[in-house]
């Protein structure tokens, strides 16, 4: 292998690594951003059946699928981090959390904004949304935990555990409630049964990128005060340019 | 070798824990009588019209009953954990799984069985038929040792940490969901003319997968929550 | 192009505007959240350093 | 025996010490020194196998102890700073449990005899939350005295025991010693044991 991964799994050598990456994705995210806005406001057509309320689409469908997705990498991190002890890894699940956190708000909160025009309803009880909610609980619980505990290294183990079993149930909590749904019917609603438009669909994978790129660059900050944080009583943290003052 | 057999060690944590327990009747008595309280309260809220309550009952004692096995949550190891028993156990050349499956049973049996068997003296509060009643204890006699062990995970997990309580709560609740509506899914199968079957062994299948992985999960939390 | 028929958006304007724009509020608080925890960390990192620096 | 190699400990993210290297055979008494928060109990507790070790390995008999697992567990008795007694039961029903859960049978003769050599005659069968500090204490100790295992991890083991009951701990050390066993302890007092040889770790 030409490039020693494992020299990037210390954190001090990450560290610089991730403050180099930052920009490579922080200016892509800002500029795909724009464009994505551009096409799904400027581009795509009217929907015929939605009017202009679909366009909150190209905000919701990315941000409830970076949620789950989220929820995933953040539990393989942490197992990551259980098993073989590499405790970057166990920085990076926590870095992710509140972005993942924030993407399930974001997608509950345009989820019903769109609900609210096509639904009649700020809230129905639909299979996804209250998936989502649910997602955004189990979210909640592993960053309350992390924060309850004061020692770092049961703080990364309990929330490896808890991440872990998390994932395991968020397919069975899926399936449960999209059960329970159709039982009790009524509120399911078809979402847009029409063919998406080729400028919708460019939109919306544009954003998905976009948000995608973004939610790296801001975990990789995130973990730079994390591991400062954790290294505090390293001799390498003395020595960084950002002490030089 | 010191090992005990899996069910003498089972038997033994199980006896231990419903000893100290008898110890101290009260504890047991307040679950219980806080699930009849928050029961009892829905009708006095809702109101007492006959086929609103019938139609409510199944959801009104199923998230009654996981109410009450969260508040029971904190007896199952913080007791041990405070007087350094628990500590002891986890040095005993035992399986700590089965060690934790047995003091999980006898939670059950504090806190879950209880329930279990109240629950039909509920249930006539809000007219429920007799076949919907049989179907209610059934799901409740498969599901909630389900909670006792997805409780147990939670609290070895938040063992020792100040606000323990409510994060618990917090942490377990989400977890909780699909037994909860596999739990109501079956009285409300029945009484509108459906065969439960499916709810009742959905649920036999979350009950029959928690013991394969529950016990062992929260072993490991356990040890977490020690080092 | 008429850009207050635009904002207007057919009348669902506060439902699309409001998406967007808590996004971005989201965002943008996210971001000045992640810099100023930066910022407070080096601060107290710097503050151990100096009184170790004066011992 | 016991052998510890390179061992190094954290608490959270500090480290507490490294290179740790000592070898105890049958017999063998050490003491733990060191000032507050240079990681005494952290040291019994990966002794224990509660802690995961930064570094290094902790072997028993020669093999690792995360290797032996539950088997090591019948190897050792830690006494802590808690108690471990449950203040419902009476100190014959705790030693009862405790030695059920340890894998041996022990008849209700025994453990009074054990009792009563650790000064509880006539309190054996009273609610532990009736006794006082010091007694309940002593009704730890008699773990000591029920368990067969060889090696002994004694965190403070003379906190709120008198001097006889602090004689008496030298004593039962003694015995434990004379029958090849091992003892790890820590204290802030004197313990004094005739005729063994101790041995003192300090860190820094």
């Amino acid at each position: 292998m030409a490039i020693n991964w494992f020299k990037y799994a210390a954190p001090s050598s990450f560290y610089g690594l991730a403050g180099k990456l930052v920009p490579w994705f922080a200016w892509p995210a800002a500029i795909l951003f724009c464009v994505g806005i551009y096409i799904g406001f400027f581009v795509a057509p009217t929907d015929a059946v939605q009017s202009e309320a679909y366009r909150i689409i190209f905000i919701h469908v990315p941000a409830s699928i970076l949620s789950m997705f989220i929820y995933l990498i953040m539990a393989g991190y942490a197992a990551l981090g259980l098993i073989f002890n590499t405790r970057l890894s166990s920085m990076m699940a926590t870095s992710l959390a509140p972005t993942g956190a924030l993407f399930a708000f974001i997608s509950l909160w345009t989820g019903a904004l769109w609900g609210k025009p096509m639904w009649g309803a700020w809230w129905v009880w639909d299979a996804r949304l209250t998936s989502e909610l649910i997602l955004l609980f189990l979210y909640l619980g592993f960053i309350s935990l992390q924060a309850s505990i004061e020692d770092p290294r049961r703080a990364d183990r309990a929330g490896a555990l808890l991440a872990i079993v998390g994932s395991v149930n968020v397919p069975i909590i899926y399936f449960s409630v999209k059960w329970w749904n159709t039982l009790h019917q009524g509120s399911t609603v078809k979402l847009s049964g029409t063919s998406m438009h080729i400028s919708m669909q460019q939109a919306m994978f544009t954003m998905f990128a976009a948000l995608w790129l973004y939610a790296i660059a801001i975990s990789l900050l995130r973990v730079r005060s994390i591991i400062l944080e954790r290294e505090r009583n390293s001799q390498w943290v003395t020595e960084i340019v950002e002490m030089k003052q | 070798m010191n090992k005990l057999s899996l069910m003498g060690l089972f038997g033994l944590v199980i006896r231990r824990d419903l000893m100290l327990a008898m110890r101290r009747r009260a504890d047991v008595l307040t679950t219980l009588i806080f699930f009849v309280i928050v029961v009892s309260l829905f009708p006095l809220a809702v109101g007492s019209e006959m086929d609103m309550l019938r139609k409510m009952a199944p959801g009104v004692v199923w998230v009654a009953a996981l109410l009450a096995s969260m508040l029971s949550l904190g007896r199952m190891f913080s007791a041990d954990y405070l007087d350094g028993t628990l500590e002891q156990m986890l040095l005993v050349p035992q399986s700590l799984s089965i060690l934790v499956l047995g003091k999980i049973a006898a939670h059950w049996m504090l806190s879950g069985l209880p329930l279990v068997l109240v629950a039909p003296v509920l249930g006539l509060q809000f007219d429920m038929s007799g076949q919907a009643l049989l179907i209610l204890v059934l799901s409740l006699l498969l599901g909630t040792p389900v909670l006792s062990m997805i409780g147990a995970f939670g609290a070895a997990l938040t063992l020792g940490l100040r606000g323990g309580g409510v994060l618990v709560s917090l942490l377990v609740l989400p977890l909780c969901i699909p037994v909860l509506i596999f739990g109501t899914g079956a009285v409300i199968a029945v009484t509108s003319g459906v065969s439960p079957a499916s709810n009742l062994s959905l649920l036999g299948a979350f009950l029959l997968m928690s013991l394969l992985f529950a016990p062992w999960v929260s072993a490991q939390a356990l040890r977490i929550s020690m080092e | 192009m008429n850009w207050l028929g635009f904002f207007e958006m057919k009348g669902y304007a506060w439902y699309i505007w409001g998406s967007y724009g808590v996004t971005l509020l989201i965002i943008m608080v996210e971001i000045l959240l992640v810099v100023h925890k930066r910022k407070v960390v080096l601060q107290q990192l710097r503050l151990i350093r100096d009184a170790e620096i004066k011992e | 025996m016991l052998e510890v190699k390179e061992l190094a400990c954290a608490r959270g993210e500090q480290k507490l010490f490294s290179d740790l290297n000592f070898r105890l055979a049958g017999g063998e008494l050490l003491q733990v020194q060191g000032e507050n928060g240079r990681g005494k109990t952290t040291l019994l507790r990966t002794l224990c196998g509660f802690i995961q070790p930064l570094e290094g390995e902790i072997q028993w008999q020669g093999k690792s102890i995360n290797e032996l697992d539950e088997d090591y567990f019948a190897n050792i008795v830690y006494l802590g700073h808690l108690n471990a007694i449950k203040d419902d039961l009476s100190a014959l029903e705790n030693l009862r449990v405790s030695s059920a859960l340890s894998g041996s049978t022990i008849s209700d003769s025994a453990a009074i005899a054990v009792l009563r050599r650790m000064g509880l005659r006539g309190r054996e069968t009273f609610p532990v939350k009736l006794l006082s500090q010091g007694l309940r204490r002593r009704a730890a100790l008699a773990r000591l005295l029920i368990n067969k295992a060889p090696l002994w991890i004694l965190d403070e083991p003379l906190t709120a025991l008198d001097v006889s009951a602090v004689g008496l701990m030298q004593e039962m050390i003694g015995e434990h010693l004379r029958n090849n066993g091992i003892v790890i302890f820590t204290t802030h007092q004197p313990l004094e044991v005739s005729g063994a040889v101790l041995r003192r770790l300090t860190l820094s």
